[in-house]
């Protein structure tokens, strides 16, 4: 069902944990669903510095967030609020049609958290 | 690396006598029991012997055996046949809310064509409410169709009961009896069951066979029209080999039921207590004691069930999340919800269906992996309360 | 004694090549492709390949496939499906009068539903009238269901033609090719054909499979319910094994089809000519040129088929007076009847269907042993001419 | 399907032929029907002195009216008008269920071979 870039970053997913002082988080899904994705952000001189993220959900939500944490990780903010989840879902060889809808959507966790760091930002 | 089976409710290596017995019925004895030479009555003899094997698994009569090509037919034939046949006596139709979907569905689809459809909720062990049952049921009930035992959260259910309460207001009992069939003894004359469906590959019996059991006298219609074959209530030319290897398996599974529920039983309860014992917040499903012999299905807080599935298969473990059958929606179980757990929990649910080749060191392993795949999980999971994840 | 099988339309005994690659199914690999590890993706990839083995025997798509437990369910969900997903665009239903019951039985139902049946008759070798079919269909109709070649008589129908005229009016075109795939070549796209019905023993593979290939797009509802398997057409946990058994044996025809029907044509022109040549009064039922390559269907004035069955069951030769399915009733075959024969010489007829293991000698043999089996049964008949008698 | 008894007189028919100038015949069955039975006896001194018959039909309309005949032979015109399909069915150890009625004939076959006898004698 998953290739094998889906499995390997499911093992080892990248970029596991939370940025305690993050500059930006972002959190989508609902567990009703059975997906919730945190994405935290460090921004430094407009570029994500560091990133982080915690899910809960199935494999592909695990895959898929960790993916979307390397895509990230190192671009500007601009750059990153360009990866849609149909680029995660390329880079990890794609994922299965029913899993496409519900289990991508760490891409949006990130520019949620970017959109929560551009706010924290307005507001200082 | 041989891999550890622990999902035989999804599916089940055929017993070797029983692939031994369908052999020939492949190649030399090939016949066609409607033909009137040889090979024919041959053909013939088998499916007629075959009936009374299956029948002796559930205290039924030969002639009471219909063959299908699986569970899901079974439960269309029985629900949907007796509910067209009936129609003039009635239009209310009873069922539970834990039922396969080969049950639901075809409830579904009758309640669009003008039928009654009742649900009966469950408690939280997933027993079903009789006094509901009793409340719901009237004179206009045809038909109650309610699951002997499920496999999914591996509760018995009170059948007796339920066929006091149904025949007493004159209506027909159907039992899917899939999970519960070779586990548990069935007796459908002391059970007093009009109809009760069962499917060849849970007794380690091929696929694509299944059989109905109709009580002599029920009224009942087909739902597959052609050559009149299995008294025209299941035309097509009859598959000989699995029909004969499904009797096999029912002969073994009769023979061998008491042995092995208990040896089950016994692994069973090492794998629940373990789990329980060494990892904090998880929680057995359905009953704690009206159970399968084979069923272990527990729900860890905070976890998603696809990935502690995944992360099994990643160490040689195959488990399940529910029926495999609703694996192919997001939705949680509705036995789960059914059950009353909210949505996330259903989500963490892991099943673990136990059969013939299970061994104790089976067990042992799954109990020293699951506690560090659950860590990792809880890990990456945001759920986790930081107490839990210090504590160990 | 090695038995002479000439009844391969009754039943076929499974290649052994088949039964070679489903046996792995049955026990290591046993897996649920609605489960996730590992064992559920070689069984989904197992049914996909499957798909494609058997749409590449008639020109079709894979995902065009969807399997079923025989060919009676495919006939069933194919007339039924359609006619119930279609009747708001109309009611009126086509077939033809020799059909095999696993059509004419759901049209009956349909009829007493409400739907309007027309059977289109056929002329004296069985072929289906075409400017009755013209006649026939108007704007009300929505499906025509027709026999590709009828497995009794052996006449092949202008399905072209057919399907012509049928899209002419907007109405999808069913043809049944249980009897002609494997045998002759069919292409379910330059034929342009919406459904069509597909048996696994037919080709030599198991029973208990079959397969309908409906053209994407067509509009067609289930009539089994559950958890949605085969794109929800077809609920029920899939049989592997059968499925995979299948697949191999539409390989295997595809590609041997060529010389094997080469192969039987001479054997069955033998098999005729010599009936004809040495036994009085005896005639060549269906169509002598538009015909299956392995049907020989001959009648014999005076006497009865069971008698000559019978007669030819005990010197070790398997024959059919008929279809299997209808040698259930006393009545003699309603294809027989349809082809114009008065009922004492539908009575009279005798099936030979050929197949991969029959060789010249057994064409001889029966040829040095019918003649006097006939000449007997005559002898015994009140109805045999005194001057055919003496005359042999 | 057929008991080992059925096929025997399938196989070696007992009494088959016609009897050329018989004292009664009696025909049953339609050849419509797939079955149609001609019973001849010759009689003497109130008994079956000859009988032969003559079937189109299945195995089972065989076998009955072979069977028949060997029943009715040398039993006096009472003792053979008793003579019912059931004794021709047991005596064959049993026939199937769908050959019980139309493919059983044979009994009727002789009880009409009797009539046309004693109608002749009458008229005499
Ligand atoms: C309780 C129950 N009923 C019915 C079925 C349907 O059986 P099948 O898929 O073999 O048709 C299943 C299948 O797993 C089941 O678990
Ligand atoms: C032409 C035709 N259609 C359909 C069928 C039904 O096939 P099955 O009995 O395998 O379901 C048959 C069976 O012999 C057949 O000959």
């Amino acid at each position: 069902m998953y290739s094998d870039k889906v499995l390997e970053h499911f093992r080892n997913p990248q970029n596991m944990g939370e940025i305690p002082n993050a500059d930006g988080v972002g959190t989508v899904g609902n567990p009703v669903c059975g997906d919730l994705m945190t994405i935290y952000i460090k921004i430094k001189d407009n570029r994500i510095d560091d990133i982080k993220f915690k899910t809960f959900g199935c494999g592909a939500a695990i895959a898929t967030s960790s993916m979307t944490t390397v895509l990230a990780k190192g671009k500007t903010i601009e750059e990153a609020m360009k990866i849609t989840r149909k680029d995660v879902a390329n880079q990890l060889g794609g994922l299965p049609p029913v899993k496409m809808h519900c289990s991508n959507l760490a891409a949006e966790g990130l520019h949620k958290a970017i959109e929560d760091y551009q706010k924290k930002v307005e507001k200082k | 690396m041989q891999r550890i089976h622990l999902d035989h409710s999804s599916s089940k290596s055929i017993h070797p006598q029983v692939i031994k017995i369908m052999m020939p019925y492949f190649s030399q004895k090939h016949g066609n029991p409607s033909t009137i030479y040889s090979q024919g009555h041959e053909a013939k003899e088998a499916i007629e012997d075959a009936r009374e094997g299956v029948a002796s698994l559930i205290g039924a009569k030969s002639n009471e055996i219909i063959f299908t090509s699986g569970a899901t037919e079974s439960n269309n034939l029985a629900i949907r046949g007796v509910s067209y046949r009936n129609r003039t006596k009635g239009d209310h139709l009873i069922s539970s809310t834990i039922e396969h979907m080969s049950v639901i569905n075809p409830l579904k689809y009758l309640g669009k064509k003008g039928f009654k459809t009742s649900y009966i909720p469950v408690d939280r062990y997933g027993t079903i409410d009789l006094e509901v049952v009793k409340k719901t049921i009237d004179n206009n009930t045809i038909l109650a169709s309610v699951i002997y035992a499920n496999g999914e959260i591996g509760t018995i259910e009170p059948i007796r009961e339920i066929s006091e309460i149904v025949h007493s207001k004159n209506a027909y009992l159907h039992v899917d009896a899939v999970a519960a069939a070779g586990q548990i003894p069935i007796d459908v004359k002391k059970d007093n069951i009009d109809l009760l469906s069962l499917s060849s590959n849970d007794l380690y019996g091929p696929k694509g066979v299944g059989a109905l059991y109709i009580k002599e006298g029920t009224r009942i219609q087909p739902i597959i029209y052609g050559g009149g074959q299995e008294k025209g209530l299941r035309s097509g030319s009859e598959n000989i080999p699995g029909i004969v290897g499904m009797a096999k398996a029912a002969e073994i599974s009769s023979r061998n039921m008491n042995n092995e529920s208990r040896r089950l039983r016994a692994l069973r309860d090492n794998l629940i207590t373990g789990i329980l014992d060494t990892i904090k917040e998880s929680y057995l499903n359905g009953h704690p004691t009206m159970r399968l012999p084979n069923n272990v299905n527990i729900r860890f807080k905070y976890i998603e069930g696809e990935s502690l599935i995944l992360s099994l298969d990643m160490e040689g473990v195959s488990a399940s999340s529910g029926s495999a059958c609703t694996s192919k929606t997001l939705e949680p179980s509705h036995v789960l919800r059914a059950i009353g757990l909210p949505h996330e929990d259903a989500h963490g649910s892991l099943l673990f269906t136990l059969g013939s080749g299970n061994e104790e060191e089976d067990i042992n392993y799954v109990l020293s992996i699951l506690p560090r795949i659950v860590k990792k999980l809880r890990k990456i999971s945001p759920l986790t309360p930081k107490s839990l994840l210090e504590d160990t």
